[in-house]
């Protein structure tokens, strides 16, 4: 497969639309453990994020400028955590793919590898510290082994996500260990954490992308 | 609930313009960054800078302390969340009279990476940073993990002095290490009665019954450790001045300043009759109140409830919190 | 409503036993009437003694603006309900220094009745005594029925700029002067969003729908001039200061100073907004604003809601708005 | 009839009952008109009288003196309106008893007309105003008009707290003229104004006392 910088655009216009619908569940979420705001932020971020999209990137042909761009605007219209955080991702996503108006399999292998890891690197956590790593780790180690595997990057992609899931979803039962939520102890059992979620609201985005391409 | 607001996309940048139209003389935003904001007066060379940053929804919090022997610049995040790291460095750029800057701010994890992000730009640049974490809070973390406690009212105290300081020609390292002395000598500690809401959502950031409170909680509405129900102000002073003197310990004749704060709506009359159990717990152990502040210091939006914040004071920390302060929204004489 | 409080019966003794302990080299009670302060400083002989008073509820208002150029002493009553002679009366006699003492408080018929005895009363031992009565909320009567009006949160310009006179040794008619012309030339408007509760009854003082505000709400939660659906700020804005500007017409180029009153749960982010549009109105109209004060300065317990204030300034008047205060709610450099 | 010293206490002890039992629903009134205090208001003044009454006054033979330290004591306790209004009350009340330890028909006449009186001037409302001289007036010229012609203290009283209770309920369909409610407009409509209740509660005690001597 094949991905387009006008695609690759597309998709991150379908984020913003997918995080807007989302909103009020993630500050529902983040009212149980944290300070309410996720759905917000991650609005506000992605709303800016889509401002660019149409307007400074719209004919934007490389896929490297394309990430680092989103990734800049992220953060500087949320800070918050997730602002360094996803900055960090699209900067080093970014960087997997400067200067490519195309994308391939391998491509985006490299891209979303890139783009975890560098969320790793600026925050820290490890899995099961109930944040959004829990989210991505999972996601990451299904991409690397099945991309190679399968030899098919929505078949590794889709493993990805199912594994995300899986991880999204076990954040429910930890009580966590980083961010302002960490100092609930054993009141932060029960919840599953806002920013798990909406990175695998970002990661099935892509999957529903590229699927329907 | 209801807000006197006009879009909730723009509470921040509002309240940003009428801010600086309101005190010119005070503060002036960069042309730079809409959310890096100086102090309007000019700043003596080799000065050290202090800045100072977090969400918004906590003013006078914290852009209400840029002035005269308080901070030189704020950035500003969005309500709840910490700016980014380029308002940060545009503040630390203008407010850099070459003697470095020492940046304040409280122990989150937001703030922890845009700020440390922005001071990694800012020494590029050649600018010295040194940054200090509030973490006040003793609700937040069991001592022996003070590290994760989480800076709440007390950080006060840390730009009261660490700005005294500042204008006292101290150097940056002097600065800092007033401005940690304070930190590690204040402990605080929150009750929560009302939530507030965000303009964005409008929900209540948390849920609490008709006759129940929230006790240690955080001043963004993070729950805090454990609900109760509502107990007469004695018995709720009571317990946040306990939890303070378990975790720091004064001894008969040792001097210390009380901060009852407010965290929104709760009337100063409420915040007095706390203030008042606090002084009469302190005197009965021969602790001496070299001074209180009582009023609405750093907020949470509408939010209902109050903390009480205790700092340890020796003979530095007395002149630097007798200083005086001339700030939009703080002034000492 | 959840209050931070012991038993409702004694509210205001415990907030006064609070106060005073929290700013003992500011403030102190006369030994004779317990609801009778005094500011702990001395005054010089000669001075004109400026007392202010009213009800309790509305803090900083009225005790929190006892000190060095505002008040010298302050008469305070229950929650809502003017101090009795008694008080009023000890405070004349420990603050007269000879010069007469001028008494400031707001056009309510308790004030009117108590204040007026007090005064027959200190007469009657010999001291000379001016009242000046605040009547700055237009929304209260119209216009032909000025002196019908009640006083609100203008009366900050009163006692500031009486303070100011007095302390710069003016004579007991020309301070009594100096805060005639100050209410004369002040208009202020509230609008109330969510009410107050008083401990004692713990019932909201009004109904409001959901999405409703009632605007030229009184600051004791008296009825306004009309419910009407909430609205955008700008748009509330627009009509508080509309009605202000209609009662007493500005011309392009004079200078004014505004406050923007928090009614007690308003943020302070509100505040700014709300102040923001009204700048506006008054830079198209070329009216400029010499002075900005902004946040809670008489407040309703935590009644949500704001009101707008207006003073038209001369000389006379910005010199005594420019003289600096040290009291422990208002402090102005 | 004949009124002791102790008797002419424990009436006023009946009011300071009445008052408590009552004050919600003053509150209620004076929330709709005022400022919601009304009821609070005339508790803390009349427990403190009830306290002056068990304690300074419980000997106390003087009714004239006890008329008076109930008036300077509500007064102290209270502020307020009310507080000039009954404490001017009292006072000429005292004033027309003075050192009587024993009241007659014709001192009780007497002693109502002084309070009256004593409130009317402080106050200068006038019937029709929407306050509690509604509730006064009428039951003044009543009791002026009936004492002479029945010769019987009680029935005249009778016929005044009946005109005290129209007079009172008149207020409901008034537009205040003065205090707190005055600036309310048409909208004091509908409302009964909350001074006017409790005076009319005053009186209605004192003719439930006199009925049951
Ligand atoms: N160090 C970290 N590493 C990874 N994710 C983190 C880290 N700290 C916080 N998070 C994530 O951030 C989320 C909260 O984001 P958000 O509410 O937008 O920020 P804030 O906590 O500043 O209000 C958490 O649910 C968690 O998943
Ligand atoms: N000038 C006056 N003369 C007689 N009664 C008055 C006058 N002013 C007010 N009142 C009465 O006082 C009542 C209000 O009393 P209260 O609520 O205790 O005082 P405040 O208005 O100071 O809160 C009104 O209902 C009215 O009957
Ligand atoms: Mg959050
Ligand atoms: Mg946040
Ligand atoms: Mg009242
Ligand atoms: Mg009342």
């Amino acid at each position: 497969m094949k991905i387009t910088a006008a695609e690759f655009i597309e998709y991150f216009k379908s984020v913003a639309e997918m995080i807007e619908r989302e909103k009020d569940y993630l500050c529902e979420l983040d009212r149980k453990l944290g300070d309410g705001d996720h759905g917000v932020t991650m609005s506000i971020g992605w709303q800016a994020v889509n401002q660019k999209l149409n307007n400074e990137l719209a004919d934007e042909k490389d896929c490297g400028k394309i990430s680092s761009t989103i990734g800049m605007t992220f953060l500087n219209a949320v800070g918050s955590s997730v602002g360094p955080l996803y900055a960090t991702g699209f900067l080093r996503g970014g960087k997997a793919v400067a200067q490519k108006s195309e994308l391939t399999d391998q491509d985006l292998v490299e891209f979303w590898i890139a783009f975890i890891n560098g969320v790793k690197d600026r925050g820290q956590a490890k899995a099961g510290d109930k944040t959004m790593i829990d989210t991505l780790e999972p996601a990451l180690i299904a991409l690397q082994d099945n991309a190679e595997a399968s030899q098919n990057f929505t078949n590794a992609f889709n493993e990805a996500v199912i594994e995300a899931e899986r991880g999204m979803k076990s954040t429910i039962e930890l009580v966590s260990k980083i961010g302002r939520s960490s100092r609930l102890g054993d009141r932060s059992i029960g919840v599953q954490d806002p920013g798990a979620t909406s990175a695998y609201f970002i990661l099935s985005a892509f999957l529903k992308f590229v699927k329907e391409l | 609930m209801k807000k006197l607001i006009n879009d909730p996309t723009y509470v921040v940048e509002e309240m940003l313009d009428g801010y600086v139209k309101a005190h010119p003389n005070y503060i002036k935003v960069l042309p730079e960054n809409d959310r890096a904001l100086v102090t309007a007066r000019t700043t003596r060379e080799g000065k050290v800078g202090v800045l100072i940053g977090g969400g918004s929804g906590h003013e006078p919090g914290f852009l209400g302390y840029v002035g005269d022997g308080m901070a030189d610049g704020v950035a500003v995040g969005n309500i709840f969340a910490s700016p980014p790291p380029a308002p940060i460095l545009e503040v630390t750029k203008a407010i850099d009279k070459g003697a470095g800057v020492v940046y304040l701010y409280g122990n989150y994890a937001g703030d922890v990476m845009n700020f440390g992000m922005a001071a990694e730009l800012a020494e590029m640049e050649g600018i010295n940073v040194e940054m200090v974490l509030g973490n006040d809070d003793v609700a937040s973390a069991p001592k022996e993990e003070k590290h994760r406690r989480r800076g709440i009212a007390g950080e006060l105290f840390v730009f009261k002095t660490a700005g005294a300081a500042a204008d006292l020609g101290y150097n940056l390292e002097d600065v800092a290490r007033i401005a940690r002395k304070a930190n590690e000598n204040t402990r605080s500690m929150g009750v929560g009665l009302t939530p507030c809401s965000l303009p964005q959502t409008g929900k209540p950031s948390f849920e609490l019954g008709e006759d129940e409170m929230e006790i240690g909680l955080g001043h963004h509405g993070e729950p805090g450790i454990r609900k109760a129900k509502l107990q007469k102000a004695d018995i709720v002073a009571d317990e946040l001045v306990a939890a303070i003197l378990e975790d720091m310990p004064l001894n008969e004749g040792e001097e210390v300043a009380v901060l009852v704060n407010g965290l929104g709506s709760t009337p100063r009359m409420e915040l007095y009759i706390m203030f008042r159990k606090a002084e009469q717990i302190l005197r009965e152990k021969g602790i001496k109140i070299y001074r209180s502040y009582v009023g609405d210091y750093i907020t949470s939006l509408e939010m209902g409830g109050c903390s009480i914040t205790i700092i340890k004071l020796d003979g530095e920390l007395k002149t630097m919190l007798d200083y005086p302060a001339d700030c939009p929204m703080f002034v000492q004489k």
